[in-house]
């Protein structure tokens, strides 16, 4: 079998700078998956990027050779290179959220690539195949998305229109680029299924880019790591996992959240935070003159979490988590129902009433990049979070930043700017900034789906630290069963805006009463990872 | 079909002779309409329509009497009934006709005029005046032009003019141009064409006056052939066109007057001497040469150059002194407080002068600040009498007894009035009413010498009219009123 | 990783800052000597060629055109900056109000700053030189009350953009006041349109000071900027070319230098440039 | 959408009183008399505010006001008093003659400078963006009554291309009409290159630093679609914005470029009757020029979410 990719001592850095990625090689056969591990920061995107040219700027590609399908691509013309972008090289980026034009309608987009690389095809039959790899994808709608602005998307309907636009050009190597992190495991399923299938269909090789080890058991066949731009181990996905040799990879494999039970320390008390059947609804937009339409996206959701209580929001991509936390935070206007913070109305506060509510409730953006001023350098953006603490001297400050960013493992990076960091980091920074101002409420939505598994069990950590310490309270959204089966008291379970099924962590996960809930759960590759204790043989003969 | 173009720097304001004018507005109606009398190159006065003037002995009556052959523009016959509805027009206060308060009252009041037969009428005077057909002949009033009666609607308003010139109104195309169509049944007079008098026989068919407000872009039309008329070059342009293929320049000294107004009220300005310091410290030759280019001659006098009162005492030029002009400036007590000189961009040359004699005044240790505003603010600084000094410009009087009335006259009831003098103004209507040219010499001389003693104002010069026309045009010439005239001319194709 | 290659961006910087560095020295040396007397008319030299003694020749009242260049620029200069100031403070702090927070503040400023940019030039300089009389401050006052309106218009467009922008939101659930939020998040992120218009006025500013004074009403004469030596230069297009070409050449100059290092420095600010 | 449009329509009503109020006052306050002007040095105060009286201006301000508003409401803006003419017909008639130059300026100025402007961006710190800046920073350093009349001598004369002074309109001739309005048209659009070039390479600099460009890219899309379909929407806001701001400056302030190409449009119109001190016009002028202005910036305003579908039209 010939290698589809081939790359040998790839170096990338910043121009007379130091080195983000140190001698790496690796390859791809055709049909086959290869996944890259490592950790946050390792240089797995920047590997990405080179194959394709679009390195960001202020970096550079230095030594070392690119080969697809034999062909050196690394000095390709840009005519022979833009036939490969998307033609025969699909890529799915990272970070779903800023990767769509705002301004372009989603089938648009999608159609893009499509008359670019199949141009015999017609329109309308450009339009079929669209709408056809959105429902495939598992957005259902996909007549109507087609005229929609990426804003009026979840972060998971995002990444699926990402991967939908990828593979619809069925190209002969696909760079996914963690592709789920935003989705919740039934569509993650889904979702790599069919691009296992495209695999086995058309001999696409795929390299695969992921912190979840349980993607990597279940799906690819070999594996690279990847830590601070050095490939320290390489071979048979069953062979590392099952028996790593590397130090780093050894503590990587560690860190896969144990089924332990969450210690059920019940918190009690008035609730901090109590929202009472709120409802929201969007207008959609059918362009300059159309008919608008309305969609609800929450149908009434009432929840409760007290002072030291971790709740957990899980649920389908789409289902309405994000909304939920952002009307939570005023940032969205529900059209019925009411929120409490320690028992004051919001909905109907004062300007002083809602500064104070700002001042104890935090929120850590499902998109961080975007919510990171672009301006402004790491450091200054999370000693920004202090700034109403009048307590404070500016050395203080100074100290609690650094603090904090050594706290998510970001020492060193305060002079960065948003666009020098890696995903997981930009994740870090939104989560630094968000506890440095020790709230009493924080409200997390997918705090960690960008991150390795060992700066991941570092936050939790991190996070279960802080509430035994202050006891704050915090409502974390996310689609990682065992992350939440690790840190969270209680789990609320939503569906289409609806709450489908709550109750203490281990009783839902023991026995899920919904039916919606009992396919999240089976099909959680974590949650099988290490339920099955780590029997990786296996998981890597699939 | 032949057509003269000629340019015009602005719109004319209306078509209605006298009434709503500007000089761009008389001088398109003068191709229209013709008075009883008008305006010969020598700014004396010669009849018109009228065949002769009769003068009664006690210089009250004058009796006009039609010449044979006249038509309107309709065909219609020119009868004394038309010169009476037309002056019953100009009298009528509501048509605000720009000259009859000169008629109404003071010096050439009219008291009656009357049909005597089908061809002749007769002007009452109250008082005998040297000015009466001067006044009639005015340009500015539209040399009181005759008007058919369709000229107004039934309600008596304004439509427009039916006169007796060589042009009829074909088209105002407002903002763009004016457009006169040849009048085949004009009666022409047999002298040769002298100023507004004269033969006016028209042989082109059309004249447009096309409205070019910017200098630069008329220059460059007239250049490329899309105007055959530039009625008012400026002086700055005068050695370029000349040097141009197919382009003609005619110059004449018009009777303008350009000068420096010195505010007798001022505090500063009161004294005669700090006044006659300032006089003294310009050399009025080295400007005028500089500013018109030889164009036009250096004249410290009221009364225009081209009169035929100009004599000795006019002629004399004040002495360029900057030492006097220092010494009397000291008793005068000035001590180089800065004086405000007021000037405007509208007229180039009016500013150029003013920078000169500011510079000039600088040497003598005078200190003249100049302040450029904008024409209508200045006039009407002017009409107010608030200012220190201003750089101005006169436009042509006819007769000297006139050029003394405009600036001359008490200020507590005229403050735009620059000379305020008692003695001065006794004199100036002690000539007006005489008629004999010599005794009016000499009143005009003892005004000069009380006015150079008085030296309320700087006068510099009095202008010239340079036109530039297409060699195509045979027979176009700048006159003394500077203004176009499209008559006696020809077209070569 | 790379060599020592030609940069055109550090070449902006270097051709943008040699530039302004002439303009403010020719001006700086202005004020205690030019080779003839800005002010001082000579009769023989009147519209003298560009020769050895008067490299950019003489003007109609036989000043020394370079002289006047020199002795204009430092009145030219600031008046064109106090204008650009006064517009682009004023103009950015409503433009960012009136987008920022929208609703009824919005309406009522842009109700009055369209009545306001309907307003001709000529006649707000004209209603303004009559209450403070003809002078510079006058002229600064009327330009930037014309050109005020604009910047708010850009600034606001941009704006509206802008917060929308989840950094934006981020700031908010901080706890950050409005005007904090804007003037650290949404202002320096609206700053390129605000610099291209800022940098662009400087040059209208100075064109326009030449059409009042075109019309008598800019910055008193005799004393020369290079506004009213451009308007006064204009009939002699054809005859005296150099007249109009220094003063033109001075602005273009000016504005050059302005916008190239003005660029230079964006650049140099934009995070996302830096390597 | 139809209920916003009304909305917003109705409270252009207010900004309209605004400029005809300020604009009457300012105007009255501002030194000069029309009347003055039309009697010259001759002008005695008698016979001034005689004339006065004629045209109504010695009522007090609010009267004059009050009238002129109640009769503007039914369409008659009054007449001339330089000319005598009715000034509604005339302005829409000056209006054409303006409305057809600007138009094709700014859209030909906006195809020209917009492309160029991107392709500095995308080119940044190239010779062709050291170039591009440069000339456009060049036309920005000349005025109007210059490049007008270089070009004037130029093609008009030298060369005699196209006719100097004159003016048909489209409806008598369209082909003659496009000889008169080439050059001055060429010189808006000169004018105008230079600002509006900077301001879009400035936003598309911005643009292309953005991620959904380097996804765009790794499509295949080509560089060429990458700006006009990628970046050109998301950077075309503030571009957007100044090109409502030069059509409304021109449609209201072509004064120059109509005095040295001696066209009859509206700039001329309102500038000359600012110094004859035309009361009616001026006001008539205003009046619409307002009216102009606040539907430009009407329409700019409703495609902002054009550009950013997140911004909401309210
Ligand atoms: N423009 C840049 N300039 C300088 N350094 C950069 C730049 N972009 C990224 N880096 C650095 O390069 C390193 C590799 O980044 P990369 O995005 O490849 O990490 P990653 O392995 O994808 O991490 P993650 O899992 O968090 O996405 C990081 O340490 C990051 O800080
Ligand atoms: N601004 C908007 N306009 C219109 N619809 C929106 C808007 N924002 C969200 N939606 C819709 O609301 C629904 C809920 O979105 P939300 O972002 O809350 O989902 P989510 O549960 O967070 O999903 P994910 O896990 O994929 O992030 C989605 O169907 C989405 O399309
Ligand atoms: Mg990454
Ligand atoms: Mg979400």
């Amino acid at each position: 079998m010939s290698a589809i990719l081939d790359i040998a001592g790839l170096k990338i850095g910043v121009p007379e700078g130091p080195l983000v990625v140190d001698d790496v090689s690796l390859s791809v056969q055709a049909g086959e998956v290869v996944a890259v591990v490592g950790e946050s920061g390792s240089g797995k995107t920047m590997v990405a990027r080179s194959i394709l040219g679009l390195l960001p700027p202020g970096l550079v590609r230095g030594e070392g050779a690119i080969r697809f399908k034999g062909e050196s691509i690394e000095a390709a013309p840009w005519k022979r290179m833009r036939a490969l972008r998307g033609g025969e090289i699909g890529m799915v980026f990272q970070e779903p959220m800023v990767s769509l034009n705002p301004a372009i309608r989603i089938g648009r987009q999608m159609e893009e690539g499509l008359a670019i690389h199949r141009p015999k095809m017609g329109r309308e039959e450009r339009r079929c195949l669209c709408a056809d790899m959105l429902r495939r994808v598992g957005i259902e709608d996909a007549e109507r998305c087609l005229m929609a602005f990426p804003h009026e998307f979840s972060g998971g309907m995002r990444q699926r229109v990402m991967i939908a636009m990828a593979l619809a050009c069925r190209p002969k190597l696909l760079i996914a680029d963690e592709p789920t992190t935003a989705l919740d495991s039934l569509t993650q399923r889904e979702v790599l299924d069919l691009m296992v299938g495209l695999t086995r269909e058309m001999g696409t090789a795929v390299l695969l880019i992921t912190h979840d080890l349980g993607v990597v058991a279940r799906y690819s066949q070999r594996c690279v790591v990847l830590e601070k731009g050095k490939l320290v181990e390489a071979g048979a996905t069953a062979q590392i996992i099952g028996n790593p040799q590397h130090p780093y990879t050894q503590r990587l494999i560690d860190a896969i959240p144990r089924p332990e039970p969450h210690g059920g320390d019940q918190a009690t008390g008035a609730p901090i935070l109590a929202v009472e059947n709120i409802a929201v609804s969007f207008t959609r937009r059918g362009g300059l003159f159309g008919r608008s339409s309305q969609m609800q996206a929450l149908k009434g959701v009432s929840l409760e979490v007290r002072p030291g209580e971790t709740v957990a929001v899980v649920g389908g991509s789409g289902s309405g988590k994000t909304t939920l936390g952002r009307t939570i935070l005023q940032l969205v206007k529900p059209s019925g129902g009411g929120i409490a913070f320690r028992g004051e109305p919001l909905l109907t506060a004062d300007r002083a009433a809602l500064h104070r509510f700002r001042m104890n409730c935090q929120l850590i953006s499902q998109d961080p990049y975007s919510s990171l001023d672009p301006r402004m350098r790491v450091g200054a953006i999370v000693e920004e979070a202090l700034r109403l603490l009048p307590a404070l001297s500016p050395a203080e400050k100074q100290a609690r930043v650094t603090d904090a960013l050594a706290e998510v493992g970001l020492s060193g990076y305060e002079r960065r700017f948003p666009h020098q960091l890696s995903g997981g980091q930009r994740q870090r920074v939104a989560i630094a900034r968000a506890l440095i101002r020790e709230p009493a409420l924080v409200i997390a939505d997918e705090p960690i789906s960008a991150l390795d598994m060992t700066i991941q069990k570092q936050i939790l950590d991190l996070l279960g630290q802080l509430q035994r310490q202050r006891g704050f309270s915090c409502l974390f959204i996310s689609h990682d069963l065992a992350a939440v089966r690790q840190i969270a008291s209680r789990v609320i379970v939503m569906q289409e805006g609806l709450i489908v099924e709550q109750g203490e962590t281990e009783a839902v996960f023991g026995r899920p009463r919904h039916p919606y809930t009992r396919a999240l759960m089976e099909a959680s590759p974590a949650l099988a990872l290490s339920s099955r204790t780590l029997d990786f043989a296996e998981a890597s003969t699939r | 079909q032949s057509m003269a173009r000629v340019s015009i720097n602005a719109d004319i304001r209306s078509t209605y002779p006298g009434v709503n004018r500007d000089s761009n507005t008389d001088g398109v109606i003068h191709h229209i309409v013709e008075g009883l009398v008008a305006f010969k190159e020598d700014s004396s006065v010669a009849p018109m329509l009228a065949e002769k003037i009769e003068t009664s002995a006690d210089g009250l009556t004058y009796t006009f009497t039609l010449r044979e052959g006249l038509k309107f523009h309709n065909g219609a016959p020119v009868t004394a009934d038309d010169v009476l509805f037309s002056w019953s027009k100009y009298m009528n206060p509501e048509t605000k006709w720009r000259c009859h308060s000169d008629f109404s009252k003071g010096n050439s009041e009219v008291v009656s005029l009357d049909k005597v037969d089908d061809r002749t009428v007769a002007f009452k005077l109250k008082q005998p005046s040297a000015l009466f057909l001067g006044l009639l002949a005015r340009i500015d009033c539209g040399s009181a032009g005759i008007l058919h009666k369709d000229s107004f609607a039934a309600d008596g308003s304004f439509v427009k003019p039916i006169g007796t010139g060589p042009y009829m109104l074909a088209d105002w195309k407002k903002g763009e141009y004016v457009e006169l169509a040849k009048f085949d049944g004009y009666a022409s007079r047999t002298e040769k064409r002298d100023g507004y008098a004269g033969a006016r026989k028209a042989s082109i068919d059309t004249v447009r006056f096309v409205i070019i407000p910017d200098r630069s872009a008329a220059k460059a039309a007239l250049y490329s052939g899309s105007i055959e008329v530039l009625s008012d070059l400026d002086v700055n342009d005068l050695k370029e066109t000349k040097a141009r293929k197919g382009i003609k320049v005619d110059i004449a000294e018009t009777m303008g007057l350009s000068g420096i107004l010195m505010q007798t009220k001022d505090p500063l300005l009161s004294n005669v001497k700090m006044r006659l310091a300032i006089a003294h410290a310009v050399d009025t030759a080295a400007i005028v040469d500089a500013v018109t280019l030889g164009t036009a001659k250096p004249n410290n006098s009221p009364i225009p150059s081209v009169s035929a009162y100009y004599g000795k005492p006019q002629g004399e030029m004040i002495k360029y002194d900057p030492a006097l002009a220092r010494k009397l400036a000291a008793e005068a007590g000035y001590k180089g407080e800065p004086i405000k000189m007021i000037t405007n961009k509208r007229y180039q040359p009016s500013f150029d002068s003013a920078v000169f004699i500011q510079a000039m005044a600088k040497e003598a240790g005078i200190n003249i600040e100049l302040e450029v505003i904008e024409w209508a603010t200045q006039l009407d600084m002017y009409t107010k009498g608030d200012y220190q000094m201003m750089s101005f410009l006169y436009s042509a009087r006819l007769d000297p007894s006139l050029s003394f009335d405009m600036f001359a006259g008490p200020k507590a009831t005229q403050p735009r009035k620059v000379w305020d003098n008692p003695a001065a103004q006794t004199l100036i209507e002690q000539s007006m009413t005489i008629s004999d040219t010599e005794k009016r010499k000499e009143i005009f001389n003892k005004l000069e010498s009380m006015f150079r003693q008085d030296m309320p104002m700087l006068v510099l010069y009095n202008g010239a009219d340079i036109a530039a026309y297409s060699d195509k045009l045979e027979g176009y010439n700048a006159w003394m009123a500077g203004q176009p005239r499209l008559w006696g001319v020809t077209l070569k194709q | 990783m790379t060599g020592l290659r030609f940069s055109w961006r550090r070449a902006n910087a270097v051709i943008g800052g040699a530039l302004l560095a002439v303009i403010l020295f020719a001006a700086a040396i202005a004020v205690v000597w030019t080779p003839f007397d800005p002010l001082g008319i000579n009769l023989r030299a009147r519209y003298a060629p560009p020769s050895w003694l008067r490299p950019f020749g003489a003007d109609e009242f036989g000043r020394d055109v370079l002289s006047r260049a020199m002795a204009g620029a430092l009145t030219s200069t600031s008046v064109a900056l106090l204008t650009v100031a006064f517009a682009v403070i004023c103009g950015t702090a409503l433009g960012l109000v009136t987008g920022y927070l929208r609703g009824w503040t919005d309406r009522a400023i842009m109700m009055v700053n369209d009545a306001l940019l309907a307003f001709p030039g000529i006649l707000l300089a004209l209603g303004l030189m009559a209450v403070i009389g003809p002078n510079r401050y006058g002229i600064v006052l009327a330009l930037g009350i014309a050109y005020t309106p604009s910047v708010v218009r850009v600034v606001r467009g941009t704006v509206l953009s802008i917060r929308e922008r989840e950094y934006v939101e981020a700031s908010r659930v901080l706890g950050n006041g409005e005007i904090y939020t804007m003037l650290r998040h949404v202002l320096p992120n609206a700053f390129a349109p605000l610099a291209v218009l800022a940098t662009s006025m400087f040059g209208w500013v100075i064109l326009s000071e030449s059409a009042l004074s075109f019309l008598g009403l800019g910055v008193p004469p005799p004393a020369p900027t290079w506004g009213n030596m451009l308007a006064a230069a204009r009939p002699y297009l054809e005859s005296a070319p150099w007249l109009g070409i220094t003063p033109g050449l001075c602005i273009a100059a000016t504005l050059l230098g302005i916008n190239l290092l003005g660029d230079a420095l964006r650049d140099k600010l934009d995070p996302r440039m830096a390597g | 959408m139809g209920r916003y449009l009304l909305g917003r329509l109705l409270t252009t009503i207010p900004t309209l009183l605004l400029v005809s109020f300020s604009v009457f006052v300012l105007i009255r306050l501002v030194p000069g008399d029309p009347i003055v002007l039309m009697l010259g040095d001759a002008a005695d105060a008698e016979t001034v505010r005689g004339i006065r009286e004629a045209y109504g201006l010695e009522e007090p301000i609010y009267v004059q006001f009050g009238l002129w508003l109640l009769k503007a409401i039914s369409g008659d803006l009054g007449h001339s008093i330089s000319n005598g003419a009715a000034v509604a017909p005339l302005i829409l008639d000056r209006f054409q003659v303006s409305a057809s130059i600007v138009l094709i300026a700014v859209l030909v100025a906006a195809s020209i400078s917009v492309p160029l402007g991107m392709i500095a961006a995308w080119r940044q710190n190239s010779l062709t963006d050291i170039l591009v800046v440069g000339g456009a920073t060049l036309l920005l350093s000349l005025p109007s009554f210059w490049l007008g009349l270089l070009l004037l001598l130029l093609f008009g004369l030298k060369l005699g291309w196209v006719p100097v002074v004159g003016y048909v309109s489209f409806a008598e001739n369209w082909q003659g009409a496009l000889t008169y309005i080439l050059l001055p048209t060429v010189t808006l659009i000169l004018i105008e290159i230079g600002v509006v070039t900077r301001m879009a390479r400035a936003s598309t600099v911005e643009v292309l630093r953005l991620e959904y460009i380097t996804h765009a890219r790794a499509k295949g899309v080509s560089e060429a679609s990458v700006l006009m379909r990628h970046a050109l929407p998301n950077a075309f806001a503030p571009t957007w914005t100044l090109l409502g701001l030069v059509l409304g400056n021109l449609l209201g302030g072509i004064a120059v470029v109509e005095t040295v190409f001696t066209l009859p449009g509206l700039g001329r119109l309102l500038v000359d009757a600012i110094f004859a001190r035309d009361y009616p016009i001026i006001q008539g002028c205003m009046l619409f020029t307002a009216f102009l202005y606040v539907i430009v910036n009407l329409l700019v305003d409703l495609c902002y979410p054009l550009f950013d579908p997140r911004v909401m039209a309210e």
